[in-house]
């Protein structure tokens, strides 16, 4: 098989060699556990404490206010069960917003099965969350705001730093989802804002199975881990050592390579845009033009569905083609029956939302590849809407979208 | 997550398109849900035979080749034959479908009945 | 530096070098996420299902029913809490053991505080359950009995079965701990008669960071991680690929060697027995002479503190003396302030647990590494003892121990 | 976790053992928590001084090296400035100690300062 082109690093990356070299020594030579104090232990602690310094300088935070977890996932689900119950008595009401990922949200519709109340906020068309609705949403009894830094489906980059602002003068305990900023643009705790910001290690060259919790001094939060007393008691288990090594070499890659890797993506992403929109017809951009991370595109293509845009693509036909790995909002790969929530909070209707390409970049992709992806979208595109009985060209029921206004599809159609 | 045959009807499609001046047209699905399917049908009259049969598919990999496996079934099949191909019997020809998919994408036995019922209903029978 | 022998590995294993090989591929070349449809994403999907099999033919279970998590600290926490959670409206009350992992405990612990009734049996002097005195503590409200399969710290192994066919009789879901058995001794979901088991990769030479929780059909449980829809929706969280693999290929490579360590390391274990016995002076063995974990050795000597022991071998002073890597139930070492509770379960005074000395093998220690760590534990042992001031030699205050009477060790000294 | 200079004390602990005879006993510490710390000294009466002063312990690393740090400050010194030695002052001696370590096992002025008590009063002054 031809060497393939990987666009879905919004889902996960490639873990860097550097970071698989930085973790080889923590596998089998010095596999000791950092509870102990003999010197196979404090190798591993002295390699954690090292990880936990890096981690912390990535987002400006002090290395004691890192807490490491096993992924994002586990991140958000502390941060929101976590504060919820350490608050219950002061109130339980949160706010977050409809187009938030499903690490948020599904924790949220837990608490909100248990008696809290939640204010799902709607986002613009952009994706973007409105401060002032959310100054707006405060109740006596609201306790905790979460919202996602930069959205991964979307790439819109949310006004955080306003909405952090706000929440200090509330005095309400922020949490900001990270998962697809830290590594990839500048963080830091304190300009945002953030009480609690969800970090994890796969979306940034770093291992899976490995994220962390940043926690600002003085945050009330219940463990999600009880048992051992590591990480000062508040997230028990055996460390994972070299998981933890590989997100501290992970941070320590990204800060010497973020502003070229951004500047660089950034060009490609625009490039990519100017490119889809000059030469596919019938699409629609979805997310942010600019307020967006520079290695995320999205737009939907008209009378076709993303699965077979996406099977087409990474199972190509002609000889020595090569495949082409992007993502989808269509509802056949989301493991559930509803295409993408996070496009139809934009206001998209259904059919754009299946028919949505996502294509994240990586630091190493050159113009060469990008170029071959897009050639084989635009064929693909091309071959699909012939089979398709809706598609008719220059329809562009949804191009000119406007999600006040709604997208008349059906009258359209 | 699909079989090879699937992979092969959906990455060569046959009999897709439309058929000239079709004696049946049979649309089902909802571009909402993500799957349309468009089947048209010529019938010799005579034999009361599909003589030729196309599909149109907006959907994921299972709606494009249980669409594909469809028309080949019913290519050549008299009428009442023809309408004894059940979603089954084109997920069998296919090597099976993931359970998800079994309902949602394969809709295209639906499609051919519609045309053949278009067809009857145009031709008064 | 001499090499090391490391006898902590009821704390953590080296992870195999053919697990480390196994792991590989799956960290920088098939880096993908299992959630997607094109090869890469595939590939990884196999691999994970492929583990999975691998894991549930260890424990007799079927693949459907493993989750897997990152690690058994997590699992536990799944297991207690989403349990309690799902069944609430059943009852509240849980069964346990005095001597069972903090990782069991501090969960009950939480739930205590949120309104559940625990009730902490005792065990015995050799710190067995008493399955009579489960069935006695029965309740009507009752909803869960949880027990370790085999103790961590002093290797006895619980009489399971007999407790789950107490469970099952009286339809109690049962959870049995497996973290320091699976892999080591033959494991069977369905003659434990275990409706939950946890399991960690790192604790039979699998990788750390990675776990699961073998759940039977029909099991009600609340997700701990709620998000995506990863693992059957009950566990959510990009799937740690290498992580997986790497527990995958543990437990093949355990099946196969398992029953020639389970004699090479009662072997050892009876004779370092043996050995301390004849050679060391008033010491008390821990634990249950041969209900126990082959790889598990726990004594107490009296008149000396663990950590100085620990400290002792771990860094000798002898030119060319190789380090000797132990624990101990000191609390010196428990990042609490008291001595291991689970030797205070058993009735020992708190010197002897301040005292003992665990020495847990991995199935490639060999006799030579033994005898030299043994004789390396006795000159330690003269050495601070001679430095102690309440050593009285043939004092033998605890030997002779019965923990219905006690050990007067106020009186004795 | 312990500084170089704690490992040192630990692994080569000065003035180990028992003063023969000694002019005062210093005890403290219990076997239950883990920590007992024997001081005897041998004081030259008419300098008020310690002449001779040696330790026996049992505890963790930090107790054992506290006693052999205290017994080598201790020498040499009159009785109203070995009385100075404080838990700081031997945990600065010795680099410093990890702060749990800080009190719980840090006692062995304690057992100088009850040595030398001893002492006095056996002394009648
Ligand atoms: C925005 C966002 N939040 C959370 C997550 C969950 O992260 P993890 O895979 O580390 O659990 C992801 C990725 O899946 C994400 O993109
Ligand atoms: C009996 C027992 N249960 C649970 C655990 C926790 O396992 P993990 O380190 O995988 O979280 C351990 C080990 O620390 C253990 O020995």
């Amino acid at each position: 098989m031809q060497k393939a082109i990987f666009l879905d690093n919004a889902a996960t990356t490639r873990t860097g060699a550097g970071v698989v070299k930085a973790m080889q020594p923590w596998l089998e030579q010095n596999f000791g556990s950092p509870a102990t104090l003999y010197s196979l232990g404090s190798q591993a602690k002295q390699a954690i404490e090292d990880a936990r310094q890096s981690l912390a300088g990535l987002i400006g935070a002090e290395a004691k206010d890192i807490f490491f977890t096993s992924g994002a996932t586990e991140s958000n689900n502390w941060a929101i069960k976590g504060v919820a119950e350490a608050l219950a008595e002061k109130g339980r009401h949160i706010i977050t917003n409809q187009a938030e990922h499903h690490s948020i949200l599904m924790p949220l519709r837990y608490l909100e099965k248990k008696g809290w109340d939640i204010s799902y906020l709607p986002v613009d068309g952009d994706g973007l969350v409105d401060p002032d609705a959310i100054s707006a949403a405060i109740r006596p009894d609201t306790v905790l705001i979460t919202t996602v830094h930069a959205n991964h489906e979307i790439g819109t980059i949310q006004p955080v730093a306003e909405i952090g602002r706000i929440a200090a003068e509330k005095k309400i305990a922020f949490h900001v989802n990270a998962a697809q900023t830290v590594g990839h643009i500048p963080v830091d705790v304190n300009s945002l804002g953030a009480h609690l910001l969800s970090i994890s290690g796969h979306k940034f060259y770093g291992p899976k199975g490995v994220g962390a919790l940043y926690l600002k001094r003085g945050v009330r939060i219940t463990p999600l881990f009880h048992g051992g007393s590591q990480e000062k008691k508040r997230r028990a288990g055996t460390h994972n050592v070299p998981g933890i090594v590989g997100i501290g070499e992970a941070a320590r890659i990204a800060r010497n390579s973020m502003d070229a890797e951004i500047e660089k993506l950034s060009g490609l992403r625009d490039y990519i845009f100017a490119w889809v929109e000059k030469n596919i017809e019938d699409i629609r951009i979805n997310g942010h033009r600019t307020r967006r991370l520079p290695n995320n595109v999205n737009f939907s293509l008209e009378g076709i569905e993303g699965e077979s845009i996406m099977l087409s693509l990474s199972y190509p036909t002609a000889e020595g083609a090569r495949p082409v790995f992007i993502s989808t909002g269509s509802a056949c790969v989301s493991g559930n029956l509803e295409p993408s929530h996070i496009l139809l909070a934009l206001g998209l209707p259904a059919e754009l939302a299946h028919g949505s390409v996502r294509i994240s970049m990586a630091k190493e992709d050159t113009r060469e590849d990008i170029d071959y992806a897009l050639e084989a979208i635009a064929a693909v595109a091309e071959r699909l809407r012939n089979m398709s009985p809706v598609y008719k060209r220059g329809d562009k029921k949804c191009t000119a979208f406007d999600k006040s206004a709604g997208c008349d599809c059906e009258a359209a159609s | 997550m699909y079989s090879e045959k699937v992979m092969d009807h959906f990455q060569n499609p046959r009999n897709m398109g439309e058929v000239e001046n079709p004696d049946g047209v049979g649309e089902v699905g909802n571009p909402q849900c993500g799957d349309v399917m468009r089947i048209t049908i010529k019938v010799d009259e005579k034999e009361d035979r599909i003589e030729d049969v196309k599909f149109k598919t907006l959907g994921c990999g299972a709606a494009i080749a249980t669409s594909s496996m469809v028309t080949e079934l019913a290519k050549g099949k008299r009428l009442d034959e023809a309408e004894e191909i059940s979603k089954k019997v084109v997920a069998d020809a296919l090597g099976g479908l993931p359970p998800q998919k079994m309902h949602c994408s394969n809709l295209a036995s639906d499609g051919l009945k519609k045309a053949i019922e278009d067809y009857r209903s145009r031709h008064g029978n």
